[in-house]
Protein backbone atom coordinates (compact mmCIF):
# COMPACT_ATOMS: atom_id res chain seq x y z
CA UNK A 1 0.00 0.00 0.00
CA UNK A 2 1.22 3.88 -0.53
CA UNK A 3 0.78 6.33 1.69
CA UNK A 4 0.84 9.97 1.87
CA UNK A 5 2.97 11.40 4.85
CA UNK A 6 3.34 14.53 6.18
CA UNK A 7 6.54 16.19 7.99
CA UNK A 8 6.81 18.76 10.60
CA UNK A 9 9.73 20.04 12.23
CA UNK A 10 12.87 17.89 12.40
CA UNK A 11 10.65 14.97 10.51
CA UNK A 12 10.80 17.55 7.73
CA UNK A 13 14.31 17.92 7.46
CA UNK A 14 14.87 14.27 7.80
CA UNK A 15 12.79 13.22 4.17
CA UNK A 16 14.11 16.72 2.64
CA UNK A 17 10.46 17.76 2.34
CA UNK A 18 7.01 18.60 3.75
CA UNK A 19 5.46 15.09 2.36
CA UNK A 20 6.54 11.81 0.67
CA UNK A 21 5.43 9.20 -0.78
CA UNK A 22 5.99 5.88 1.37
CA UNK A 23 5.44 2.14 0.14
CA UNK A 24 4.43 -0.34 2.65
CA UNK A 25 4.15 -3.64 3.38
CA UNK A 26 1.68 -4.04 6.95
CA UNK A 27 -0.60 -1.82 6.28
CA UNK A 28 -0.52 -0.79 9.81
CA UNK A 29 1.21 2.29 12.01
CA UNK A 30 4.20 -0.11 12.71
CA UNK A 31 4.53 -0.97 9.32
CA UNK A 32 4.68 2.65 8.22
CA UNK A 33 6.83 3.13 10.65
CA UNK A 34 9.44 0.13 10.21
CA UNK A 35 9.27 1.81 6.12
CA UNK A 36 10.49 4.78 6.91
CA UNK A 37 13.49 3.81 9.26
CA UNK A 38 14.38 1.64 7.02
CA UNK A 39 14.25 4.48 4.36
CA UNK A 40 15.38 7.11 6.65
CA UNK A 41 17.62 5.84 9.77
CA UNK A 42 17.91 9.20 11.58
CA UNK A 43 14.61 8.71 12.67
CA UNK A 44 15.89 6.13 15.29
CA UNK A 45 18.32 8.49 16.45
CA UNK A 46 15.39 11.04 17.48
CA UNK A 47 13.94 11.20 21.11
CA UNK A 48 11.03 9.27 20.08
CA UNK A 49 8.22 10.34 17.48
CA UNK A 50 4.30 9.44 16.70
CA UNK A 51 2.19 9.08 14.21
CA UNK A 52 -1.21 11.24 13.67
CA UNK A 53 -3.97 9.58 11.55
CA UNK A 54 -6.97 12.67 10.52
CA UNK A 55 -5.21 14.81 13.49
CA UNK A 56 -5.06 12.17 16.61
CA UNK A 57 -2.24 10.58 17.67
CA UNK A 58 -2.54 6.77 16.68
CA UNK A 59 -1.38 3.78 18.25
CA UNK A 60 1.51 0.98 16.39
CA UNK A 61 -1.55 -1.55 16.04
CA UNK A 62 -3.59 1.22 13.62
CA UNK A 63 -5.16 -0.06 10.13
CA UNK A 64 -4.12 2.79 7.67
CA UNK A 65 -6.25 3.74 4.93
CA UNK A 66 -5.09 4.87 1.70
CA UNK A 67 -7.51 8.26 2.03
CA UNK A 68 -6.11 8.79 6.09
CA UNK A 69 -4.62 12.08 6.49
CA UNK A 70 -1.16 10.67 7.63
CA UNK A 71 1.43 12.88 9.59
CA UNK A 72 5.04 12.21 11.83
CA UNK A 73 5.17 13.91 14.94
CA UNK A 74 8.68 14.28 16.31
CA UNK A 75 9.12 15.00 19.41
CA UNK A 76 7.04 18.77 20.25
CA UNK A 77 8.37 21.71 21.60
CA UNK A 78 6.07 24.21 21.38
CA UNK A 79 5.52 26.90 24.27
CA UNK B 1 -1.83 32.63 14.85
CA UNK B 2 0.92 34.65 14.12
CA UNK B 3 0.17 38.42 15.17
CA UNK B 4 1.70 39.73 18.77
CA UNK B 5 -0.23 38.74 21.52
CA UNK B 6 -1.63 41.15 23.58
CA UNK B 7 -1.64 40.55 27.28
CA UNK B 8 -4.15 43.25 28.49
CA UNK B 9 -6.56 41.76 25.44
CA UNK B 10 -6.62 38.46 26.84
CA UNK B 11 -7.17 39.10 30.55
CA UNK B 12 -9.90 41.51 29.45
CA UNK B 13 -11.25 38.83 27.78
CA UNK B 14 -10.75 36.31 30.29
CA UNK B 15 -12.30 38.64 33.32
CA UNK B 16 -15.94 38.23 34.21
CA UNK B 17 -17.97 39.78 36.85
CA UNK B 18 -18.25 36.90 38.96
CA UNK B 19 -14.03 36.32 38.68
CA UNK B 20 -12.16 36.39 41.92
CA UNK B 21 -8.54 35.49 40.94
CA UNK B 22 -7.04 35.17 37.35
CA UNK B 23 -3.63 33.42 36.21
CA UNK B 24 -1.65 34.40 33.22
CA UNK B 25 0.88 32.67 31.91
CA UNK B 26 3.17 34.11 29.04
CA UNK B 27 6.23 32.33 27.62
CA UNK B 28 8.71 34.27 26.41
CA UNK B 29 11.64 33.78 23.90
CA UNK B 30 14.72 33.81 26.29
CA UNK B 31 18.65 35.13 24.73
CA UNK B 32 20.30 31.93 25.68
CA UNK B 33 20.11 28.55 26.14
CA UNK B 34 22.22 26.58 28.06
CA UNK B 35 24.83 29.21 28.35
CA UNK B 36 24.85 29.99 24.11
CA UNK B 37 22.88 32.66 22.60
CA UNK B 38 19.77 32.44 20.52
CA UNK B 39 19.14 34.89 17.46
CA UNK B 40 15.65 34.20 17.24
CA UNK B 41 12.89 30.90 17.62
CA UNK B 42 11.22 29.33 14.52
CA UNK B 43 7.79 28.17 15.24
CA UNK B 44 5.95 25.80 13.39
CA UNK B 45 2.72 23.98 13.95
CA UNK B 46 0.98 21.25 12.23
CA UNK B 47 -2.79 23.37 12.77
CA UNK B 48 -5.47 21.54 12.58
CA UNK B 49 -3.97 19.07 15.12
CA UNK B 50 -2.67 21.47 17.22
CA UNK B 51 -6.32 22.93 17.92
CA UNK B 52 -7.61 19.78 17.94
CA UNK B 53 -5.04 19.17 20.97
CA UNK B 54 -5.57 22.62 22.33
CA UNK B 55 -9.34 21.98 22.98
CA UNK B 56 -8.75 18.86 24.37
CA UNK B 57 -6.42 20.00 27.05
CA UNK B 58 -9.04 23.07 27.61
CA UNK B 59 -11.98 20.93 27.98
CA UNK B 60 -9.94 18.96 30.21
CA UNK B 61 -9.49 21.90 32.56
CA UNK B 62 -12.59 22.54 32.88
CA UNK B 63 -13.77 18.64 34.00
CA UNK B 64 -11.13 19.42 36.83
CA UNK B 65 -11.22 22.96 38.07
CA UNK B 66 -14.47 25.21 38.28
CA UNK B 67 -12.92 27.72 35.32
CA UNK B 68 -15.11 30.96 34.04
CA UNK B 69 -12.95 31.26 31.01
CA UNK B 70 -9.78 29.96 29.37
CA UNK B 71 -7.61 31.29 26.88
CA UNK B 72 -4.67 30.21 24.60
CA UNK B 73 -2.88 31.64 21.93
CA UNK B 74 0.34 29.85 20.15
CA UNK B 75 2.38 32.23 17.85
CA UNK B 76 4.03 30.27 14.57
CA UNK B 77 6.50 31.71 12.22
CA UNK B 78 9.98 33.67 13.99
CA UNK B 79 10.32 35.06 16.77
CA UNK B 80 12.58 37.40 18.00
CA UNK B 81 14.01 37.34 21.54
CA UNK B 82 11.74 39.14 24.02
CA UNK B 83 9.09 38.10 22.30
CA UNK B 84 5.53 36.51 23.48
CA UNK B 85 5.16 33.01 21.65
CA UNK B 86 2.48 31.71 24.46
CA UNK B 87 -0.50 32.87 26.10
CA UNK B 88 -2.54 31.60 28.74
CA UNK B 89 -5.13 32.76 30.61
CA UNK B 90 -7.47 31.70 33.22
CA UNK B 91 -10.22 33.27 35.22
CA UNK B 92 -12.03 31.47 38.53
CA UNK B 93 -14.06 33.06 42.01
CA UNK B 94 -11.03 32.04 43.13
CA UNK B 95 -7.41 31.29 43.00
CA UNK B 96 -6.21 28.25 43.45
CA UNK B 97 -7.98 26.98 41.02
CA UNK B 98 -7.02 29.61 38.76
CA UNK B 99 -3.44 28.60 38.97
CA UNK B 100 -3.50 24.81 39.08
CA UNK B 101 -6.06 25.09 35.47
CA UNK B 102 -3.24 27.69 34.02
CA UNK B 103 -0.25 25.38 34.40
CA UNK B 104 -2.11 22.16 33.64
CA UNK B 105 -2.72 23.86 30.49
CA UNK B 106 1.15 24.83 29.87
CA UNK B 107 2.49 21.29 30.92
CA UNK B 108 0.06 19.61 28.62
CA UNK B 109 0.02 21.86 26.05
CA UNK B 110 4.49 21.36 26.28
CA UNK B 111 3.57 17.53 25.98
CA UNK B 112 1.15 17.23 23.67
CA UNK B 113 0.79 19.76 21.37
CA UNK B 114 1.91 19.42 17.58
CA UNK B 115 3.92 22.62 17.99
CA UNK B 116 7.89 22.69 16.79
CA UNK B 117 10.50 25.21 18.16
CA UNK B 118 13.93 25.82 16.54
CA UNK B 119 16.47 27.69 18.12
CA UNK B 120 18.77 29.62 15.85
CA UNK B 121 22.32 30.42 16.88
CA UNK B 122 24.84 31.98 15.55
CA UNK B 123 26.66 28.97 14.29
CA UNK B 124 23.72 26.87 13.84
CA UNK B 125 20.45 25.88 14.45
CA UNK B 126 18.48 22.91 16.52
CA UNK B 127 15.05 21.52 17.21
CA UNK B 128 14.28 21.63 20.57
CA UNK B 129 14.04 18.36 22.27
CA UNK B 130 14.54 16.05 18.90
CA UNK B 131 17.24 13.95 20.48
CA UNK B 132 17.87 12.36 23.43
CA UNK C 1 -1.19 52.42 46.03
CA UNK C 2 -4.36 53.52 44.32
CA UNK C 3 -4.25 54.26 40.56
CA UNK C 4 -5.65 51.91 38.55
CA UNK C 5 -3.23 49.13 37.85
CA UNK C 6 -1.96 48.66 34.49
CA UNK C 7 -1.16 44.93 33.49
CA UNK C 8 0.62 45.18 30.52
CA UNK C 9 3.05 47.85 31.76
CA UNK C 10 3.61 45.14 34.92
CA UNK C 11 4.88 42.57 32.77
CA UNK C 12 6.66 44.81 30.73
CA UNK C 13 8.54 45.88 33.85
CA UNK C 14 8.92 41.92 35.03
CA UNK C 15 10.35 40.76 31.60
CA UNK C 16 14.05 40.79 30.68
CA UNK C 17 16.08 39.17 27.72
CA UNK C 18 16.89 36.33 30.29
CA UNK C 19 13.06 35.22 30.82
CA UNK C 20 11.69 32.15 29.87
CA UNK C 21 7.90 31.82 31.70
CA UNK C 22 6.21 34.88 33.12
CA UNK C 23 3.20 34.16 35.86
CA UNK C 24 0.98 36.89 36.45
CA UNK C 25 -1.78 36.60 38.81
CA UNK C 26 -4.52 39.35 39.15
CA UNK C 27 -7.62 39.83 41.74
CA UNK C 28 -10.38 41.06 40.72
CA UNK C 29 -13.20 42.25 42.68
CA UNK C 30 -15.87 39.57 41.87
CA UNK C 31 -19.57 40.74 41.86
CA UNK C 32 -20.77 38.29 44.76
CA UNK C 33 -19.81 36.58 48.22
CA UNK C 34 -21.91 33.39 48.96
CA UNK C 35 -24.62 33.95 46.56
CA UNK C 36 -24.56 37.69 47.69
CA UNK C 37 -24.24 40.80 45.63
CA UNK C 38 -21.17 42.75 46.59
CA UNK C 39 -21.53 46.59 45.36
CA UNK C 40 -18.21 47.75 45.61
CA UNK C 41 -15.07 46.88 48.05
CA UNK C 42 -13.26 49.35 50.20
CA UNK C 43 -9.64 48.35 51.39
CA UNK C 44 -7.46 49.90 53.78
CA UNK C 45 -4.17 49.51 54.54
CA UNK C 46 -1.49 50.01 57.85
CA UNK C 47 0.68 51.25 54.57
CA UNK C 48 4.21 51.64 56.37
CA UNK C 49 4.15 47.72 58.12
CA UNK C 50 2.69 46.50 54.89
CA UNK C 51 5.26 47.42 52.28
CA UNK C 52 7.87 46.46 55.12
CA UNK C 53 5.72 42.90 54.86
CA UNK C 54 5.47 42.52 51.61
CA UNK C 55 9.01 43.43 50.96
CA UNK C 56 9.82 40.57 53.63
CA UNK C 57 7.34 38.09 50.99
CA UNK C 58 9.39 38.83 48.09
CA UNK C 59 13.18 38.36 49.63
CA UNK C 60 11.92 35.16 50.53
CA UNK C 61 10.54 34.51 47.13
CA UNK C 62 13.76 35.52 45.67
CA UNK C 63 15.41 32.94 48.11
CA UNK C 64 13.36 30.01 47.55
CA UNK C 65 13.42 30.25 43.55
CA UNK C 66 15.64 31.72 41.19
CA UNK C 67 13.38 34.63 40.33
CA UNK C 68 14.67 37.35 37.55
CA UNK C 69 12.20 39.83 38.53
CA UNK C 70 9.10 40.44 40.71
CA UNK C 71 6.16 42.89 41.00
CA UNK C 72 3.73 43.37 43.79
CA UNK C 73 0.95 46.00 43.65
CA UNK C 74 -2.20 46.79 45.70
CA UNK C 75 -4.57 49.20 45.44
CA UNK C 76 -6.63 50.64 48.88
CA UNK C 77 -9.75 53.07 48.61
CA UNK C 78 -13.13 51.90 47.11
CA UNK C 79 -13.31 49.50 44.30
CA UNK C 80 -15.74 48.39 41.99
CA UNK C 81 -16.55 45.12 40.78
CA UNK C 82 -14.37 43.79 37.94
CA UNK C 83 -12.12 46.46 38.89
CA UNK C 84 -8.22 44.95 39.92
CA UNK C 85 -7.16 45.34 43.88
CA UNK C 86 -3.67 43.39 43.29
CA UNK C 87 -0.95 41.61 40.40
CA UNK C 88 1.50 40.24 41.23
CA UNK C 89 3.89 39.31 38.23
CA UNK C 90 7.36 37.05 38.20
CA UNK C 91 9.53 36.28 35.62
CA UNK C 92 12.37 33.37 35.82
CA UNK C 93 13.94 31.82 33.05
CA UNK C 94 11.67 29.04 33.40
CA UNK C 95 7.89 28.31 34.11
CA UNK C 96 7.90 26.54 37.30
CA UNK C 97 9.68 28.88 39.66
CA UNK C 98 7.29 31.41 38.17
CA UNK C 99 4.18 29.71 39.23
CA UNK C 100 5.51 28.65 42.22
CA UNK C 101 7.15 32.06 43.27
CA UNK C 102 3.91 33.80 41.91
CA UNK C 103 1.24 31.73 44.78
CA UNK C 104 3.82 31.68 46.72
CA UNK C 105 3.74 35.55 47.10
CA UNK C 106 -0.23 35.95 47.12
CA UNK C 107 -0.97 32.94 49.32
CA UNK C 108 1.48 34.68 51.79
CA UNK C 109 0.06 38.18 51.49
CA UNK C 110 -3.51 37.44 52.09
CA UNK C 111 -1.92 35.93 55.13
CA UNK C 112 0.30 38.32 56.44
CA UNK C 113 0.16 42.02 54.92
CA UNK C 114 -2.09 44.60 56.93
CA UNK C 115 -4.35 44.96 54.64
CA UNK C 116 -8.11 45.06 55.11
CA UNK C 117 -11.10 44.48 53.12
CA UNK C 118 -14.60 45.34 53.72
CA UNK C 119 -17.61 44.35 51.27
CA UNK C 120 -20.64 46.39 50.83
CA UNK C 121 -23.58 45.08 49.61
CA UNK C 122 -27.44 46.54 49.42
CA UNK C 123 -28.06 45.52 53.33
CA UNK C 124 -24.76 46.46 54.99
CA UNK C 125 -21.21 46.15 55.16
CA UNK C 126 -18.35 43.18 56.89
CA UNK C 127 -14.85 43.27 57.19
CA UNK C 128 -14.03 39.84 55.69
CA UNK C 129 -12.61 37.60 57.55
CA UNK C 130 -12.71 39.42 61.00
CA UNK C 131 -15.41 36.65 62.67
CA UNK C 132 -14.93 33.40 62.65
CA UNK D 1 2.02 53.11 81.65
CA UNK D 2 0.06 55.08 79.04
CA UNK D 3 0.23 53.77 75.34
CA UNK D 4 -1.16 54.97 72.04
CA UNK D 5 -2.74 52.40 69.59
CA UNK D 6 -3.35 52.54 66.25
CA UNK D 7 -6.78 50.52 65.01
CA UNK D 8 -7.50 49.22 61.51
CA UNK D 9 -10.06 47.95 59.49
CA UNK D 10 -12.57 46.23 61.87
CA UNK D 11 -10.55 47.52 65.08
CA UNK D 12 -11.27 50.97 64.24
CA UNK D 13 -14.94 50.29 63.92
CA UNK D 14 -14.80 48.82 68.10
CA UNK D 15 -12.33 51.61 69.38
CA UNK D 16 -14.79 53.96 67.61
CA UNK D 17 -11.66 55.32 65.82
CA UNK D 18 -8.15 55.47 63.97
CA UNK D 19 -5.94 55.36 67.28
CA UNK D 20 -6.79 55.46 71.07
CA UNK D 21 -5.00 56.32 74.40
CA UNK D 22 -5.00 53.23 77.03
CA UNK D 23 -4.26 52.91 80.29
CA UNK D 24 -2.08 49.65 81.09
CA UNK D 25 -1.34 47.01 83.87
CA UNK D 26 1.30 45.24 82.68
CA UNK D 27 3.62 46.98 80.32
CA UNK D 28 3.68 44.18 78.14
CA UNK D 29 1.76 43.10 74.67
CA UNK D 30 -0.24 40.29 76.73
CA UNK D 31 -1.09 43.25 78.79
CA UNK D 32 -2.16 45.94 76.43
CA UNK D 33 -4.82 43.39 75.15
CA UNK D 34 -5.94 42.53 78.87
CA UNK D 35 -6.60 46.31 79.07
CA UNK D 36 -8.22 46.30 75.29
CA UNK D 37 -10.30 43.22 75.96
CA UNK D 38 -11.94 44.74 79.51
CA UNK D 39 -12.84 48.35 77.66
CA UNK D 40 -13.94 46.82 74.45
CA UNK D 41 -14.98 43.20 74.72
CA UNK D 42 -16.10 42.69 70.97
CA UNK D 43 -11.96 42.07 70.44
CA UNK D 44 -12.64 38.84 71.96
CA UNK D 45 -15.23 38.48 69.46
CA UNK D 46 -12.84 38.60 66.31
CA UNK D 47 -11.60 35.07 64.92
CA UNK D 48 -7.62 36.65 66.01
CA UNK D 49 -6.20 39.83 66.37
CA UNK D 50 -2.27 40.74 66.95
CA UNK D 51 -0.50 43.26 67.60
CA UNK D 52 1.99 45.09 65.70
CA UNK D 53 5.02 47.17 67.48
CA UNK D 54 6.88 49.50 65.13
CA UNK D 55 5.58 48.02 62.11
CA UNK D 56 6.68 44.05 63.56
CA UNK D 57 4.22 41.33 64.93
CA UNK D 58 5.00 41.43 68.32
CA UNK D 59 4.90 38.23 70.58
CA UNK D 60 2.89 38.60 74.06
CA UNK D 61 6.08 39.16 75.99
CA UNK D 62 7.09 41.81 74.26
CA UNK D 63 8.05 44.64 76.67
CA UNK D 64 6.14 47.90 75.18
CA UNK D 65 7.97 51.44 75.50
CA UNK D 66 6.01 54.78 75.49
CA UNK D 67 7.92 55.67 72.25
CA UNK D 68 6.88 52.29 70.45
CA UNK D 69 4.29 52.81 67.57
CA UNK D 70 1.01 50.42 68.82
CA UNK D 71 -1.40 49.03 66.25
CA UNK D 72 -4.17 46.27 66.73
CA UNK D 73 -3.90 44.31 63.19
CA UNK D 74 -7.42 42.13 63.23
CA UNK D 75 -7.63 39.58 60.46
CA UNK D 76 -5.98 40.54 57.24
CA UNK D 77 -7.84 40.03 53.89
CA UNK D 78 -5.86 41.61 51.66
CA UNK D 79 -5.81 40.70 47.60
Amino acid sequence: MRVNVLAFGIARDIFGGPSLQVEINANTVAGLKTSLETSYPKLKALASYLVAVNNEYAADEYVLDTRDEVAIIPPVSGG
Amino acid sequence: MSRALEVQACIDWVMTPESGGIDVFIGTVRNATKGKQVLRLEFEAYEAMALKEIEKIVANAFEQWPVQKLLVHHRVGVLAVGEIPVIIAVSCAHRDAAFEACRFVIDNLKQTVPIWKKEVFEDGETWVAAHP
